[in-house]
């Protein structure tokens, strides 16, 4: 057996990095002069299918406490606030992104990255996920702020679309948001604006499902997950801006060149895998460390789905703009469809992605992703004869994160795909091995 | 004579096999891991050498492996106890399809294809109960030796049931049902149903295949190993080495390692070895 | 004279206090608990018994506590450990307002009123790593006994962290460290904050006040208190055997006990056809 | 019948295989299709009306072992999830057509996706209980949910649903809540008189049989129950929160109890008693269902209502049972209770109303713990 490859440290760092950081660092700019100069109004929303294109055309500030929390780990900043929920009585079992952003919300919402303001409107786009009905309930308690529950019927009929009952009743409580927003921002909706920005939204979905189907390249100019999440903030928080689009003109052709070039994240690709479940933000760097030593690079996640799932065919459409909002909520992104959907997302992307084998990156605190992962990873190997592996850690809290137990797993994981290939390249080869 | 040896430096124990090119064992060390795991993989190795009358010279290949396989620096290469533990297994008793191995700290149920490869493997989640510590602390808080342990719980009649196997909390458990004036076997027997379902459980996760093949340094209690039969509805292979299968299946990679790369040698003139076949 | 004796049947240990009417000690013992748990409690009351001079029949009441307080056949009351622990650290340090309380397996934090009511407690969790036992783990792999431990932990200059939640994981954190060559010292202190921090969070739970009372067997571990100090930004009270205040409490309630049901029924010195208003 | 043999009968079954009363029950009744209902709020008037029993199934009970199910679920995850997966695992289930799920949490969602890749002979549903309750939309919304649920019903059971059998089924349904309201109402006056676990005992065995049958069994009951004239012992009343999906083992139930408190009232088995009044029959059935989970269905960690705090509820229910204090019992990893005990926390707190918080799982055996800490806490509010 190789010996690993020396840990290969490499990370894109190109255009596209540089004009995230810079957008990005605007846009928390403007979320700072909102809390700081009460500069705008802040809507707090989730990640999950938002309706981000309503509240630009209000030109209301988008705040989402999802981002918050992971930033909050990634700057390594979350634990004192997540024991500072644990304090007041949220259990060490509740999802940590909530407990960070509640601890940092009941202080004084100072922040490595921004300052974030109180909320206007808590409008909670809840797609999917239980706990955000929580979570929301909670901030809106706690600042007694004013609370919207957006309610998003998941997809449960078989043929896994929504009904038309579930279409009515979104646009309706969109056209209800509306009139909240426009009670908020004090003027009406400008139909005009809207289609614009859907508009906006739509060819930008167009950009970002052209650069995830570039990582069918071998070898992938990216990778799919670690520096996916490069490309997803903007998504959230800037879909629907003239910002939003040029990031993602600028990101497709640098990645069409790499792909001309034949260059990709690492020195050589040696594994192709799909990734499920989100990232341990804490320890994006060495989480990462772990997968390329062994020249392993992510070609499709479907975390990098949670906010919309382009790249199988949705668009927005300017025409009907609240019915689009609403479709995507409803049907296009991971988080309101059912497990069994996933695995067929899944299933795809080993497939058309040419994939080697199924990472499943468990994490404690989503119990969303993650509550049934054994049966997914059954499916897998049983039914597909696809190479899994299962790790756990955690999304937020640095405390369930064990790198000597996932290098463990890993190595070991890789170590016996690599068997398996040098078997079959000696078979192949009509040797002996 | 060529000779490999294997070191499996665990999180409790740290065991070495050397073996000669027949495959033979020719010596077994085994030693309590401690607190420095660079001192135990170093006493573990000298340990082995003297039991097999060797200079450390003659040794041609050294694999590491299990939880402090990076720190065997004195090693020619590192491979998990995963691999190390389907090599051994499979050496030991060639139809072994399903490997439980039960250490200190882990638990991990290996599916092997016919043709001797890992298939799949799982190893217990983040959290550590259910693992042989687990016993360590049910012995602990019974008085008693860990060697007494599984033929105690053989004498069990009604085995009482535990509310978890975590290991931090099973003294408690042990307690209260001492404060309900429970038979002591019966608690042992409770004690080993509970791990020996639970890793059952685990393992069911890459399928259970006859032949199965229990390793690590639990499979020394006769308890589990009659707790897991009676669970599996089926007989598992043990061998008085079954302790050291990590390390065997290291030495068994270092002595095919060492073999091709004297061949290598006498062929052409130092090339790197190639992975295990 | 009328006596009162409280016994705690630890996890660890069994200890046994007997008060006068006075409210003065007379006796104190403490044995290693084993699985039988009448003779053990039968075993540290004879002890104290003999150290005060007294006969069995002398004791006019008993109260018990701890793990196996039910299985005491001639108590005449059991009171939960959390309860006694607040009476009798309100009984050494009357300002008391918290405790916290260390013992071989679970950590308690407590918020009590003047008189030694319980009016919050928290226990620790499963999957929270932290007790008397794991230091005595983490003594055995440092090949220290624990006795040692306190004073060693006071030497260190670079603690080490320790952070994993799970008392089996921690001690692979402190194998690392062991093998990373970091000292005997630094890890025990590392043990220790890790220990107070998540008392910290315990206490913070139940209600942190203004003065608390550290005991249980661990506040015998000097390099303990100090990183509980440091941590808590503040002294705290411990008593010279700080594992005997549960003893304590047990006999302080059973005293009470004894001099309502004298007031109640006056003559009665013997209480037990009593029974006890929580049984 | 004595009231106490009585309730000794039901206890045997419960302690046993409670499931074993309704596979008995299907073998008498091979034509009758069974629909098993997973916590919370299933609109169970609907499996009725189309000539099949609805049944709760609420986890496993802690005499079985999990032997399969945990390699689905992992250990941060919720018994409940766990146990209903093995259940149908080593089939124990067999007497079941359907089962349908809630949108209550994502375990229990993601169950309803386990359960239909994994036992494809079972009809899985899945209802989404709308969590906008202030829009004037939500009301067609759940009727047509509700609507789209029966189609299925009714394609199982091989007949329409008329509205005429619908209300027949909610009459019928009324009368059973009613009757288990009254023996609520005796628990919060007079507790000596009837424990915790023998309500329990009682409102449990309604979610294996059908309703009339267990309305025979109430009536009964309560009868017995008003002839007992016991002397209130010196315990603490208290009103506990947080059962509501997962149920506790009735050794903890006792327990409690037992360790010095009366529950004047309590959430356990929220799904077979969640509306305070009567369904209307009258009118379109269908609309009433949802309209009354809409707007009269009690509170839970898994409903959404912003319209009014939940722990304004909750101290509501103290004021009104008289009660001193609140034993908040949470399953373990149940988010949802996890969640709403931060809020309870905290406005407990600011009323005055002392608390304690405990932890359960189903699969519970020991109870030491808790029952510590209930002796503690009782002994707190006692002691002077
Ligand atoms: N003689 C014995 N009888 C029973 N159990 C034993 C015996 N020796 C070791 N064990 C068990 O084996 C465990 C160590 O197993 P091992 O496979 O060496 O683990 P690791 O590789 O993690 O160190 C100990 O925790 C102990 O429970
Ligand atoms: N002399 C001592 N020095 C240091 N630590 C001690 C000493 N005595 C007891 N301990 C610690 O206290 C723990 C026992 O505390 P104790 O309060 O008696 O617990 P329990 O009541 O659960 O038996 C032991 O686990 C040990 O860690
Ligand atoms: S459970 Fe998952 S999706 Fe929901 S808030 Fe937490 S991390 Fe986000
Ligand atoms: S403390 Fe116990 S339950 Fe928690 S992770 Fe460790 S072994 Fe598992
Ligand atoms: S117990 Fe809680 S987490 Fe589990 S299924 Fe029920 S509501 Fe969901």
């Amino acid at each position: 057996m190789a010996k690993p490859a020396e840990a290969v440290k490499t990370s894109y760092q190109g255009q596209m990095h540089l004009l995230q950081k810079d957008m990005m660092g605007r846009y928390f700019e403007r979320v700072t002069r909102c809390a700081e100069q009460g500069e705008g109004k802040a809507v707090y929303m989730l990640i999950s299918g938002n309706p981000v294109e309503l509240v630009q055309a209000f030109d209301l500030v988008p705040v989402y406490p999802e981002i918050d929390a992971l930033q909050l780990a990634v700057k390594k900043a979350a634990l004192p606030f997540i024991q500072k929920a644990e304090e007041i009585g949220y259990s060490m079992d509740n999802c940590a992104y909530v407990k960070a952003d509640v601890g940092m919300f009941l202080g004084d919402r100072k922040t490595p990255f921004a300052t974030i303001p109180l909320p206007s409107l808590i409008l909670c786009n809840y797609v999917g996920c239980n706990v955000y009905l929580q979570w929301f309930e909670h901030l809106a308690e706690y600042c007694d702020g004013e609370l919207y529950n957006l309610d998003i019927p998941f997809l449960r009929d078989p043929s896994g679309k929504p009904t038309k009952a579930d279409v009515d009743y979104v646009v309706r409580q969109l056209e209800e948001v509306i009139e909240v927003l426009e009670r908020l921002s004090g003027k009406k909706l400008d139909w005009a604006k809207l289609k614009r920005i859907v508009a906006l939204s739509s060819e930008t979905g167009e950009l970002w499902s052209k650069i995830k189907a570039l990582t069918k390249n071998v070898p992938t100019p990216y990778d799919a997950y670690f520096d996916s999440v490069t490309m997803m903030a903007p998504l959230y928080c800037l879909r629907g801006t003239e910002d939003g689009l040029k990031f993602f003109q600028t990101a497709l052709k640098e990645m069409e060149e790499k792909v001309q070039m034949g260059a990709g994240p690492l020195p050589e690709e040696r594994f192709r895998f799909v990734i499920e479940g989100p990232p341990p933000w804490p320890y994006l760097r060495t989480f990462r460390d772990l997968f390329s030593k062994w020249g392993a690079v992510a070609v499709a996640s479907t975390y990098s789905t949670v906010g919309g799932l382009w790249e199988f065919g949705f668009k927005h459409d300017p025409n009907r703009p609240l019915e689009s909002i609403a479709e995507h909520m409803l049907e296009w992104n991971v988080t309101n469809r059912n497990f069994l959907q996933r695995y067929q997302q899944i299933r795809r992307y080993l497939e058309e992605w040419s994939a080697d084998a199924l990472v499943i990156h468990s994490v404690k605190s989503c119990r969303l992703f993650s509550a049934g992962q054994g049966d997914m990873r059954e499916y897998f190997t049983k039914e597909l004869n696809v190479p899994t592996l299962l790790i756990e850690s955690d999304i937020e809290d640095p405390r369930y994160f064990s790198e000597a137990q996932l290098k463990n797993r890993i190595d070991a994981f890789f170590e016996s795909l690599e068997h398996q290939k040098l078997v079959r390249q000696t078979k192949a080869a009509g040797g002996k091995a | 004579m060529i000779y490999a040896a294997g070191i499996d430096v665990g999180s409790t124990q740290t065991k070495g096999i050397i073996l000669n090119q027949d495959r033979e064992i020719v010596a077994r060390a085994l030693i309590m891991t401690g607190a420095n795991v660079t001192r135990a993989g170093v006493n573990c190795f000298n340990e082995a050498l003297k039991l097999a009358g060797l200079e450390r010279e003659q040794v041609a290949y050294i694999v590491g492996t299990g939880y402090g396989r990076y720190k065997v620096t004195f090693g020619d290469a590192q491979i998990t106890e995963i691999s190390c533990h389907a090599r051994g297994a499979s050496f030991l008793f060639p139809n072994t399809r399903t490997v439980i191995d039960m250490g200190g700290q882990d638990a991990k149920g290996i599916h092997i294809g016919a043709d001797g490869d890992v298939k799949d493997f799982v190893m217990n989640d983040k959290c550590a109960a259910g693992t042989g510590r687990f016993l360590g602390s049910a012995a602990e808080a019974l008085l008693l030796d860990l060697d007494d342990l599984g033929p105690l719980a053989l004498k069990a009649k009604n085995p009482v049931r535990l509310t978890t196997v975590c290991t931090v909390f099973v003294e408690s458990d042990i307690m209260s049902y001492l404060a309900q004036n429970k038979k002591v076997e019966d608690i042992l027997g409770g004690v080993h149903s509970a791990i020996a379902a639970r890793t059952i459980s685990l393992v069911r996760r890459v399928g259970i295949e006859p032949e199965v093949t229990f390793t690590g340094g639990v499979s020394r209690n006769i308890g589990m190993v009659q707790a897991l039969e009676a669970k599996l509805g089926m007989k598992v292979n043990v061998s008085p080495d079954s302790h050291y299968v990590g390390a065997l299946g290291a030495a068994i990679f270092a002595l095919e390692r060492a073999v091709t790369a004297i061949g290598e040698r006498e062929k052409t003139a130092g090339v790197e070895a190639g992975p295990h076949a | 004279m009328i006596f009162a004796a409280g016994i705690d049947m630890g996890a660890k240990l069994t200890k046994a206090v007997i008060l006068d009417g006075e409210r003065r000690v007379v006796a104190k013992s403490s044995v290693r608990t084993r699985p039988d748990f009448a003779a053990i409690a039968q075993e540290v009351l004879d002890l104290a018994l003999q150290q005060a001079g007294l006969k069995q029949t002398d004791v006019n009441y008993i109260a018990t506590t701890g793990f196996g307080r039910y299985n005491v056949p001639f108590r005449d009351i059991q009171i939960t450990d959390i309860t006694c622990v607040a009476r009798g650290a309100v009984f050494l340090f009357p300002k008391t307002r918290c405790v916290l309380d260390i013992g071989a397996q679970s950590t308690r934090a407590l918020r009590i009123s003047e008189t030694g009511k319980v009016l919050e407690f928290r226990t620790n969790d499963k999957c929270a790593a932290g007790a008397g036992g794991f230091i005595e783990r983490a003594a055995k792999y440092l090949e220290v006994t624990i006795e040692q431990v306190g004073d060693l932990s006071m030497q260190a200059d670079k603690p080490q962290t320790i952070s994993s939640v799970c008392a089996v994981l921690a001690e692979s954190e402190i194998i690392n460290h062991v093998s990373a060559g970091e000292s005997v010292e630094n890890i025990l202190r590392g043990v220790h904050i890790s220990l107070a921090s998540r008392a910290l969070a315990l206490l913070k739970r139940a209600g942190l006040e203004e003065e608390v009372t550290f005991v249980g067997g661990v506040a015998h571990q000097k390099g303990m208190v100090k990183a509980l100090e440091e941590t808590l930004k503040k002294k705290v009270n411990v008593s010279d055997q700080p594992e005997m205040v549960g003893a304590l409490g047990a006999a302080l309630l059973a005293l009470k006990r004894l001099e309502k049901v004298r007031l109640e029924r006056p003559g009665t010195t013997q209480a037990g056809e009593l029974s006890a208003a929580a049984s | 019948m004595g009231i106490d043999s009585l309730i000794a009968r039901y206890r045997e079954i419960l302690d046993e295989s409670p499931l074993d009363q309704v596979a008995e029950w299907k073998a008498k009744h091979p034509g009758t299709k069974v629909v098993g209902c997973y916590p919370v709020y299933s609109p169970v008037e609907l499996i009725h009306a189309a000539g099949m029993l609805p049944v709760g199934i609420v986890g496993g009970g802690n005499r079985l072992e999990i032997a399969h199910a945990d390699s689905r679920f992992q250990s941060f995850v919720c018994s409940i999830v766990k146990s209903t997966l093995e259940l149908a695992m080593v089939d124990k289930l067999a007497f079941l057509d359907g089962i349908v799920f809630h949108s209550i949490c994502d375990p229990a969602r993601n169950l309803g996706s386990v359960y239909k890749r994994n036992f494809p002979r079972l009809m899985v549903e899945y209802i989404h209980f709308a969590q906008n309750l202030t829009s004037p939309h939500t009301i067609d919304y759940l009727t047509a949910e509700y609507r789209r649920l029966m189609t299925s019903y009714e394609q199982l059971a091989g007949k329409p649903i008329t509205d005429d059998a619908l209300r027949q089924s909610i009459r019928i349904y009324n009368e059973q809540r009613q009757l288990l309201r009254e023996l609520y109402a005796i628990r919060a006056e007079k507790p000596q008189n009837l424990s915790t676990l023998e309500s329990y005992i009682l409102t449990r065995i309604g979610t294996l049989m059908p309703p009339d049958e267990h309305i025979a069994i109430l009536k009964e009951a309560l009868a017995g129950i008003r002839q007992r004239d016991e002397r209130p012992k010196d315990r603490i009343k208290v009103v506990l929160e947080g059962s509501f999906c997962e149920q506790p083992p009735l050794e903890l139930i006792e327990g409690l109890e037992a360790a010095g408190c009366y529950i004047l009232d309590d959430d356990f088995l929220l799904g077979w008693r969640w509306f305070p009044a009567d369904v209307p029959a009258e009118g379109d059935p269908v609309r009433n269902l949802a309209e009354s989970y809409l707007h009269q269905s009690v509170y839970s960690g898994v409903k959404h209502d912003t319209r009014e705090r939940k722990s304004k509820h909750l101290i509501d229910k103290v004021k009104e049972t008289g009660a001193a204090a609140v034993l908040i019992l949470a399953a373990k990893f149940c988010e949802p209770a996890l969640f709403d005990y931060a809020l309870y926390r905290q406005a407990l707190e600011k009323a005055g109303i002392p608390h304690l918080y405990l932890e359960f799982e189903e699969k519970m055996w020991i109870f030491d713990k808790a029952r510590t800490e209930v002796e503690t806490f009782v002994e707190s509010m006692l002691f002077d």
